[in-house]
C-alpha cells in the first residue's frame, strides 16, 4: 500500500491541471473535480494510515522510494518520498481536514465570479502540503513549501478588488519569504556540507560535522519555520491574511501552511538534537513560549471574529514550537493534529457566522445562538477544545505540552499556563459576544447556513471532541488503560519517552482554563453587551490601546524595514542619476540645498522632535491620551518625511547624460587603481 | 636609443587628453575625436611594445592594424548615429540628448 | 587546416547564413519577413552543428581560438537567444522598419561575433570579436531611426561603449607589454613563472586588470559600469533589449571567465576581492533601484544588473573543489530562458498596446492570460522560487559560495539571499498588478502567433529546467570539465 | 641626448600639442584639423619605432578616411560648427581626473622594469607582416572583413535619408 502513497498529492495536482486547462468555464464541474480528487486522496491516505498502523517498527525503518534527480559529480541528489508514522498521521489529518474544507467551500464560495479558479488554487495548495509531508528530502520539501507560499499569495489576495486583500497577499508573501530564504541558506549549508539533501543522509551526516555548522543549519531551518508558522517576529502576515475567503483561512491557518513550519522542525528534529546539549532547541522553546503568550494577549483586544482566531492560531503554533523546543516531539505533533481539527472547525464556524450576518465585527453580532443553532453548538465544541476543557481534544494535547514543559523548564511552563488562561478568556469573550445577548446591529437578520457548510462543521466538531482521547497519558489512572495506553504516542514516537501523567499540572491547567472561562462569563456573559456599549476591557487604558494596536509591530516594521529599504533605494537611485552632476554643481547647489535641507530639518525633524517630546510627556502623564497617534505615527511620518526630502532634493540633480555616466566610470577606475597603489 | 617609457608616457598623455575630450566636450563629433585619440594612444603602446619587447614577432603591429580597422568601423557607425540624431532632433549636443532619464 | 574548418563549422554556418540573408534581401526586395525564417533556420543549423561537435577539443589558427565544451556551451546559448529574439521580432519589426532583411542579417552577425568571443583565447581575437559584438549591437539599438528614443539609446550606448572599450584596450596593451604575449596560456605562464622576477610587475598588472574589467563590466553591466543599461534598454527596439540582456552578456561572462581564470590565476588573490565587491554592489544596487522604476524595460534593466551580480558570485567562488563555474553556466542558461521570456512578453505587450509602463499591466490576466501566466513564471524564476530554472541557478551559485567555507563567502551568500527578498518586492508588484487589479481597458489582446510561440518556448524551458534539471546540470558540468581554467596548474 | 631623442621630443611635443588642440577650443573644424596633425604625429612616432608600414596605414586610414569622415560629418551638422560653450558643466572634474590618470599612468610605466630586448627586427618587415596577417592572423583578418561589412551595412541603414516604411 505504502508504495502508492505518492499518488496522494497527485490527485489534487491533476484536478488543478484539469480545472485550469479544461473546466474553467464550468463552475460546478470544477468544484466536483476538486472535491472528487481530494476525496480520492483522503481514501488513499486513510488506507496508507491504517497500513502504517499495522507495520511494526515503521518509525525506525520508514518506507522509502526515490529516484535520482540531480547528479552533481560526487553525489547525486535523490528526490523521493517516505512514509513513517509521522507522515502517515499527517496525511490522514491533512486530507480529512482538506476534504471538509473543500466540501464547505462549495457552499461558501457559491456564486463567486472566480469559483473555478478558487478550486484550482486550493487544489494546488493541497498538493504543496501533501508533497511536503511526503518528501524524503529537503529539495522536494522546499519546492512544496514554495508552492504553498505562492498559492497562499494567490488565495489571500483572492478578492483582489479589495486593496486590503492585495496588500495582505503581498505582505504574507514577502514576510514568509524572509523565512524561506533563510531556510534555503540552511538547505545549501546542509547540502554542500553533507553532500545530500535526503533527510536520512543528512541525519547521518550531521553527526560528523562541526557543531557550529549543525547549529547554524538548525537555526536556519527554524527561521524558515518561524516565517511559515507565523512565530514572533515574523507573525505579522497571518492576521492580515484574514482578508482571504474564510475557507482559505481555515486551510492556511489550520491544516496546512502554518502547520508546515512545525512539521518541518519535527521532520528535521535529529538536526536539532545532533549537538550535545541541544542548543538549537533553546531558541525554539523561547520563541515558541513567547509567541504563545504574546499572541494570546493581542487576541484579547480584537473585534474582528477572524482576527481573534488568527492570533489564537499564532499562539497555538507557539505551543507546538514550545513542545518541540523542550524535546516533546510527540506532544507537539499531537497538538498540531488536534489543533488542525478544532481550528478548522472554528474558522469554518466563523465563516458560517459571517455568511449569515454579513460582517466580521463581533461588536455588531450577538444572539446568534438562536438563529444559527448548528453553527453555535459546533463552534462551542471548537471553543472548548481550544480553551483546554476536558475531555475535548485540545485539552489533552495542550496538557501534554505543559507537563512536558513542567519537567523541562518551569518558566516556560508558567508562560504557557498564563497563555492558556488568556486563551480560555478570549474564547469565552468571543462566544459570548457572538452568540449570546441580542444582536447589536438590528439590520442583521441572521440565518443558518446550508447543509453543505454545516455538514463539515459537524464532522470536524466530532474530531475536535474525540480526537484527544487517542493521546491520554498511559499512566493516568483509570482513563489511560481504558483508552489503549496512549495509542498516539505508541504510533508516532516509540523512541521518545512518554510524558508521565502529572496530576498537579493537569489540575492547574483545568483550573486556569475554567478561570478564564469564568472571567469571560463575568465580563461578557453575565450581562451581554448591548448596542453602543464599550468593551469592558477598555478600562485597561493604555494597555488596551497597546493590545488593540498589536504592540505596533506593524508600524515599527514599516518605520524601520520598509521605510529603510525605500529610503536606501531612493538614495541609490538618486546617486545613480545625479551624484556626478551633484559633484559638479556642488559649489552652486550645495549651499542652497543645504540651507533648504536645514530649514526643512528644522521644520520637520527638530520641531517634530520637540513636539513629540512635549506631547509624549503629556501622553505619558495622563496615560489615557492617544499614545499611538503622537509617538508612533509621529516617528513613522518623521522618518518618512526625511526620506522624502532627501530623495526629493537629490532628484533635482538627476540627468540622463552619458558623459556623467562615463565620469562615474572614470572615478571608479581611478579609485580602484588608487586602492591598489596604496596597498 | 629612446627609452621605452618615453613612448609610453606620450601615449599616457594622449590617452588622458582623449579621455578628457570624450568626457567634457558637448559636441558629439568632438567626443568621437577624443575617442580616436584614445585609440591612437593605445596604438603607440602596442607598437612600442612590439619594437622593444617582441621585435621578432609581429604581435603588436598586427594588433595595431586591427585596432585601426575597428576604429574606422567605429567612426563610421558613430557618425551615422550622430547624423541620425541630427536629422530629427536638430542637435548633436550630447547635453541635450537626455530624453531618457530617471 | 581542414580539421580546423570542421571545428569552426558553427561559425561558418552563421557567416554563410548571415551573408545569405543580406544577399537575398538585396536580390529580392519582397522577401523581408520570410528572411526571418531563413535566419532561424541558420541558427537551428548552427545549434545542430555545435551539438554534433560537442565534446571535441582543439586550438585553432595558432591559438587564436580554442574549441572546447565551454565555448560550445556559450555558442548554444548565443544561438538559442538569437533564434528566440528573431521569433519575437517578426511581428514587432514589421510595423516599425522597412529594413528587416538587414536586421536579421545583422542579428546573425552579432551571434557570430558572440560565438567567436566565446572561444577567443588570444587578446587580439578577444578585442576584435568584443568590438564586433559591441558595434553590431550599437547599430541594432539605434535601428529605428523614426523613434527618437532608439537613436538616443544607440548614441549613448555607442559613446559609453567606445570609451570603455578604449580603456579596456589600454589595459590589454599593458598586459601585452608586461608578458610579451597576447595568448592567454602564454600570459598565464609568463605571470606564474616570470623569466626574471621583477618585483614591480604587480604594479602594472592590477591597473591593467582594472582597465580590462571596465570593458568586461560594461558588456555585462556590472556596477559601476552599468549606467548605459537602462537607457539603452529603454531606447532599443524591445526585441533588441531582450537580445542585449542575454547574448552579449553571456559572451561577456565567457570572456571574463576565460581571461581571469586562464590568464590571471596568479593574481586570483587580488581580483577575487574586487569581483566580490562588485558582485555585492551590483546585486544590492540593481534590486534597490529597480523598486523605483515605472517603465518595465528599465525595471528589467536594473533587475538584470542584480542578476549579473548573482552570476558574478559564482565566478568569485570558482575553484577546483566548488560548483562555482557550473553554477555560472546553469544560471546563464536559466537566465537566458527567463529573462528573454520576460522580454518577449514585454515585446508582445508593447507591440499590442504601445506602452511599456508598468501601470498599464494592470488586469493583464484577463486581457491576455497566457502572457500574464508566463510573466508570473518568469518573475518567479528571476526571484529564484522553485520549481523554476532561476532557482536552480541560484542554488548552485550560492551553494558554491557556501562551499568556499570562509566567512566572507558566507557573508556574500547571505547578502545574495537577502537580495532575493528585496527583488520579490518589485517582481511581485507587477504580478499583483496583473492578477489583482482591474484593467483600465478590458479588451482582450490578440498576440501574434510567432510571439505566442516564443513565449511558450521560453516558459516551457523555464519550467523544464526547474522540474527536470538533470540533463542541464550534466551539460554544464561537462562544459566546465573541458576547460583548463579549473586546474590552473 | 641623441639625435633620435631630439626628434622624438619634437614629434611628441607636436603630437601632444595637436591633441590639446583637438580637445579644447570652440571651433570644431579647427579641432578636426588639429586631429589630422595629431594623427600625422603618431605616424611619425611609428616611423621612429621602425614601423614604416604602420605609419603608412596610419596616414591612409586615419588621415585619409577617418579624419575626412569626421570633417564630412561636421559639414553636415554645420549649425554646430561653433558653440557658445564647448564643454559641459563637469569639465573641470574631468580635467582633474584625467590629469590624475595621466600622472598615475606615467608614474606606473616609469616605475616598471620592462623586459626590454635589444634584438633587431629580423627579415623583411613588410613582407613578413603580410605573411603573418595571412597565416597566424588569418582568422582575425577574416573576422575584420566581416566587421567592416557589418559596419558598412549598419552605417548606411542608420544614416540613410528617411523613407516611408
Amino acid at each position: 500500500m505504502l508504495q502508492y502513497s505518492w499518488l496522494i498529492p497527485v490527485f489534487p495536482l491533476l484536478s488543478f491541471t484539469l480545472i485550469v486547462f479544461f473546466t474553467n468555464r464550468h463552475k460546478t464541474l470544477s468544484a466536483r473535480l476538486a472535491v472528487g480528487a481530494i476525496f480520492l486522496s483522503f481514501l488513499l491516505a486513510m488506507a496508507v494510515f491504517f497500513t502504517a498502523l499495522g507495520i511494526e517498527g515503521l518509525a525506525e525503518e520508514p518506507y522509502r522510494s526515490a529516484f535520482s534527480w540531480f547528479p552533481t559529480g560526487k553525489t547525486s541528489l535523490e528526490i523521493g518520498f517516505m512514509v513513517d508514522p509521522l507522515t502517515a498521521a499527517m496525511l490522514a489529518m491533512v486530507t480529512t481536514v482538506c476534504l471538509m474544507i473543500f466540501i464547505y467551500s462549495q457552499g461558501y464560495m457559491h456564486g463567486d465570479r472566480l469559483y473555478s479558479r478558487f478550486f484550482a488554487y486550493i487544489s494546488l495548495f493541497t498538493t504543496g502540503m501533501l508533497g511536503l509531508v511526503l518528501a524524503d528530502n529537503l529539495m522536494l520539501a522546499f519546492i512544496s513549501w514554495e508552492i504553498m507560499g505562492l498559492c497562499s499569495y494567490l488565495l489571500i489576495g483572492f478578492w483582489f478588488e479589495r486593496p486590503a486583500a492585495a496588500n495582505a497577499a503581498k505582505k504574507a508573501f514577502i514576510t514568509t519569504k524572509v523565512g524561506d530564504v533563510l531556510l534555503l541558506l540552511g538547505m545549501l549549508l546542509l547540502y554542500f556540507q553533507t553532500g545530500s539533501l535526503t533527510f536520512e543522509t543528512i541525519f547521518e551526516g550531521v553527526n560528523h560535522l562541526h557543531p557550529n555548522i549543525v547549529l547554524a543549519a538548525g537555526l536556519l531551518i527554524f527561521a524558515g519555520a518561524v516565517g511559515k508558522s507565523a512565530q514572533f517576529p515574523l507573525h505579522v502576515w497571518l492576521p492580515d491574511a484574514m482578508e482571504g475567503p474564510t475557507p482559505v483561512s481555515a486551510l492556511i491557518h489550520a491544516a496546512t501552511m502554518v502547520a508546515a513550519g512545525v512539521y518541518l522542525v519535527a521532520r528535521t528534529f535529529p538536526i536539532f538534537t545532533a549537538v550535545q546539549g541541544h542548543p538549537a532547541l533553546v531558541p525554539v522553546a523561547i520563541i515558541g513560549a513567547f509567541t504563545a503568550f504574546f499572541a494570546s494577549t493581542i487576541a484579547l483586544a480584537q473585534n474582528d471574529i477572524k482576527r481573534v482566531l488568527a492570533y489564537s492560531t499564532i499562539s497555538q503554533l507557539g505551543y507546538m514550537m514550545t513542545a518541540l523546543g523542550v524535546g516533546g516531539l510527540v506532544a507537539g505533533v499531537f497538538h498540531l493534529i488536534t489543533h488542525a481539527f478544532f481550528k478548522a472547525l472554528l474558522f469554518l464556524g466563523s465563516g458560517s457566522v459571517i455568511h449569515g450576518v454579513g460582517t466580521n465585527d463581533m461588536m455588531e453580532m450577538g444572539g446568534l445562538r438562536k438563529s444559527m443553532p448548528l453553527t453555535f453548538w459546533t463552534f462551542l465544541a471548537g471553543m472548548l477544545a481550544l480553551s483546554g476543557i476536558p475531555p475535548f481534544a485540545g485539552f489533552w494535547s495542550k496538557d501534554e505540552i505543559l507537563s512536558h514543559a513542567f519537567d523541562h523548564n518551569q518558566v516556560i511552563w508558567l508562560v504557557g499556563t498564563a497563555a492558556a488562561f488568556l486563551t480560555a478568556f478570549y474564547m469565552a469573550r468571543q462566544v459570548f459576544l457572538v452568540f449570546f445577548g441580542r444582536p447589536r446591529n438590528t439590520e442583521i437578520h441572521a440565518h443558518e447556513s446550508p447543509p453543505l457548510m454545516t455538514g463539515p462543521l459537524v464532522v470536524l466538531a466530532l474530531g475536535a471532541t474525540l480526537l484527544g482521547l487517542l493521546g491520554v497519558p498511559a499512566d493516568m489512572p483509570l482513563l489511560g488503560p481504558l483508552l489503549g495506553n496512549n495509542p498516539f504516542h505508541h504510533f508516532i514516537g516509540e523512541a521518545f519517552e512518554a510524558t508521565p501523567f502529572n496530576p498537579q499540572v493537569m489540575g492547574i491547567s483545568i483550573s486556569v482554563a475554567l478561570a478564564g472561562l469564568a472571567l469571560g462569563w463575568l465580563l461578557y456573559g453575565r450581562s451581554p453587551l448591548v448596542a453602543g456599549q464599550t468593551d469592558p476591557l477598555e478600562r485597561l487604558g493604555p494597555l488596551w490601546v497597546t493590545l488593540k494596536n498589536k504592540y505596533w509591530i506593524d508600524e515599527i516594521y514599516n518605520a524601520t524595514v520598509v521605510r529603510g529599504t525605500i529610503f536606501l533605494a531612493d538614495l541609490l537611485f538618486a546617486f545613480d542619476a545625479g551624484v556626478i552632476d551633484g559633484l559638479v554643481n556642488l559649489a552652486g547647489k550645495a549651499t542652497v540645498a543645504f540651507s533648504t535641507l536645514n530649514e526643512r530639518f528644522d521644520t520637520y525633524v527638530v520641531d517634530g522632535l520637540v513636539n513629540l517630546a512635549g506631547k509624549a510627556t503629556v501622553a505619558f502623564s495622563t496615560l489615557n491620551e492617544r499614545f499611538d497617534t503622537y509617538v508612533v505615527d509621529g516617528t513613522v511620518n518623521g522618518i518618512g518625511k526625511v526620506a522624502d526630502i532627501l530623495g526629493g532634493e537629490l532628484r533635482l540633480i538627476q540627468t540622463g547624460r552619458v558623459q556623467n555616466y562615463l565620469l562615474l566610470l572614470l572615478l571608479s577606475v581611478l579609485m580602484l587603481v588608487g586602492v591598489f597603489m596604496y596597498q | 636609443m629612446i627609452p621605452l617609457s618615453w613612448y609610453l608616457a606620450v601615449a599616457a598623455v594622449l590617452f588622458s587628453l582623449g579621455l578628457y575630450g570624450a568626457l567634457a566636450r558637448r559636441n558629439a563629433i568632438a567626443i568621437l575625436m577624443g575617442i580616436e585619440l584614445m585609440l591612437n594612444a593605445v596604438n603607440i603602446n602596442l607598437v612600442a611594445f612590439w619594437r622593444y619587447i617582441t621585435p621578432q614577432q609581429f604581435i603588436g603591429q598586427v594588433f595595431a592594424i586591427f585596432v585601426i580597422t575597428v576604429a574606422a568601423a567605429e567612426a563610421a557607425i558613430g557618425l551615422a548615429l550622430i547624423i541620425a540624431i541630427y536629422r530629427h532632433r536638430q542637435t548633436i549636443d550630447i547635453e541635450e540628448i537626455d530624453l531618457m532619464k530617471w | 587546416m581542414l580539421e580546423d574548418l570542421v571545428l569552426l563549422s558553427p561559425e561558418i554556418t552563421l557567416t554563410i547564413f548571415a551573408l545569405l540573408v543580406l544577399g537575398l534581401d538585396l536580390a529580392f526586395k519582397r522577401l523581408k519577413d520570410a528572411l526571418a525564417y531563413v535566419a532561424i533556420g541558420g541558427v537551428i543549423l548552427a545549434i545542430v552543428v555545435t551539438a554534433l561537435l560537442f565534446g571535441t577539443q582543439g586550438s585553432l589558427f595558432s591559438g587564436m581560438l580554442v574549441v572546447d565544451s565551454f565555448a560550445f556551451y556559450f555558442k548554444i546559448i548565443a544561438c538559442l537567444a538569437t533564434g528566440l529574439v528573431i521569433l519575437s521580432s517578426i511581428a514587432f519589426m514589421k510595423e516599425r522598419t522597412p529594413y528587416r532583411g538587414e536586421f536579421y542579417g545583422l542579428l546573425l552577425l552579432a551571434t557570430l561575433a558572440i560565438t567567436l568571443l566565446a572561444g577567443a583565447s588570444d587578446l587580439v581575437m578577444i578585442y576584435l570579436s568584443f568590438e564586433f559584438v559591441s558595434l553590431t549591437c550599437y547599430v541594432l539599438v539605434g535601428y529605428l531611426r523614426g523613434d527618437p528614443k532608439s537613436s538616443e539609446g544607440g548614441i549613448k550606448y555607442f559613446l559609453y561603449g567606445a570609451v570603455t572599450s578604449a580603456v579596456m584596450l589600454y589595459g590589454i596593451s599593458l598586459l601585452y607589454g608586461i608578458t610579451g604575449s597576447t595568448n592567454l596560456v602564454e600570459i598565464r605562464d609568463a605571470l606564474l613563472f616570470p623569466a626574471s622576477p621583477a618585483a614591480s610587475t604587480p604594479w602594472l598588472i592590477l591597473p591593467a586588470l582594472i582597465f580590462m574589467l571596465a570593458g568586461f563590466g560594461f558588456k555585462i553591466s556590472l556596477v559601476p559600469f552599468h549606467q548605459w543599461t537602462p537607457d539603452a534598454y529603454e531606447g532599443a527596439p524591445t526585441p533588441i533589449a531582450a537580445f542585449l540582456s542575454v547574448g552579449p552578456k553571456a559572451a561577456g561572462f565567457a570572456v571574463l571567465i576565460r581571461v581571469f581564470l586562464t590568464a590571471l590565476p596568479a593574481y586570483q588573490i587580488d581580483w577575487v576581492p574586487i569581483l566580490s565587491g562588485i558582485s555585492l554592489v551590483s546585486m544590492t544596487f540593481g534590486n534597490l533601484v529597480a523598486i523605483q522604476q515605472t517603465n518595465i524595460k528599465r525595471m528589467l534593466a536594473y533587475s538584470s544588473i542584480a542578476q549579473v551580480g548573482y552570476i558574478l558570485l559564482g565566478v568569485v567562488a570558482a575553484g577546483p573543489e566548488t560548483y562555482g563555474i557550473t553554477g555560472v553556466l546553469l544560471f546563464i542558461l536559466a537566465y537566458l530562458f527567463t529573462n528573454l521570456g520576460a522580454f518577449v512578453a514585454v515585446v508582445a505587450f508593447s507591440h499590442l498596446t504601445g506602452s511599456d509602463e508598468i501601470a498599464d499591466y494592470a488586469g493583464l490576466i484577463r486581457r491576455a492570460p497566457l502572457l500574464a501566466a508566463a510573466l508570473v513564471v518568469f518573475f518567479m524564476s528571476l526571484a529564484g522560487i522553485p520549481p523554476t530554472a532561476g532557482f536552480l541557478g541560484k542554488f548552485f551559485v550560492f551553494g558554491a559560495a557556501i562551499q568556499m567555507g570562509q566567512k566572507v563567502f558566507y557573508f556574500l551568500a547571505v547578502v545574495g539571499v537577502l537580495n532575493s527578498i528585496i527583488s520579490l518586492y518589485y517582481y511581485f508588484n507587477v504580478v499583483r498588478l496583473m492578477c489583482f487589479l482591474p484593467a483600465k481597458d478590458e479588451t482582450s489582446l490578440q498576440i501574434p502567433r510567432s510571439l505566442v510561440l516564443a513565449v511558450t518556448i521560453t516558459m516551457a524551458m523555464t519550467l523544464v529546467m526547474g522540474l527536470h534539471p538533470q540533463p542541464f546540470i550534466e551539460l554544464a558540468t561537462r562544459s566546465v570539465l573541458s576547460i583548463a581554467v579549473l586546474s590552473p596548474l | 641626448m641623441t639625435l633620435m631623442q631630439i626628434a622624438f621630443l619634437i614629434v611628441s611635443a607636436v603630437t601632444i600639442l595637436a591633441a590639446w588642440g583637438v580637445v579644447v577650443g570652440r571651433n570644431i573644424l579647427r579641432n578636426a584639423l588639429a586631429l589630422i596633425v595629431a594623427f600625422l604625429g603618431v605616424a611619425a612616432l611609428y616611423v621612429l619605432l621602425e614601423a614604416t608600414f604602420l605609419a603608412a596605414v596610419q596616414v591612409l586610414i586615419y588621415v585619409g578616411a577617418i579624419a575626412v569622415l569626421i570633417i564630412f560629418a561636421i559639414m553636415l551638422t554645420e549649425r554646430f560648427m561653433k558653440q557658445e560653450r564647448a564643454t559641459n558643466e563637469q569639465w573641470w572634474v574631468v580635467l582633474v581626473a584625467s590629469a590624475l590618470l595621466a600622472a598615475i599612468l606615467i608614474f606606473l610605466v616609469g616605475a616598471v622594469e620592462w623586459q626590454v630586448t635589444s634584438a633587431e627586427i629580423g627579415g623583411q618587415p613588410i613582407a613578413d607582416l603580410g605573411r603573418a596577417l595571412l597565416t597566424t592572423y588569418v582568422l582575425p583578418f577574416e573576422v575584420a572583413s566581416l566587421l567592416l561589412l557589418m559596419a558598412l551595412v549598419g552605417a548606411i541603414i542608420i544614416a540613410r535619408e528617411q523613407e516611408e516604411a
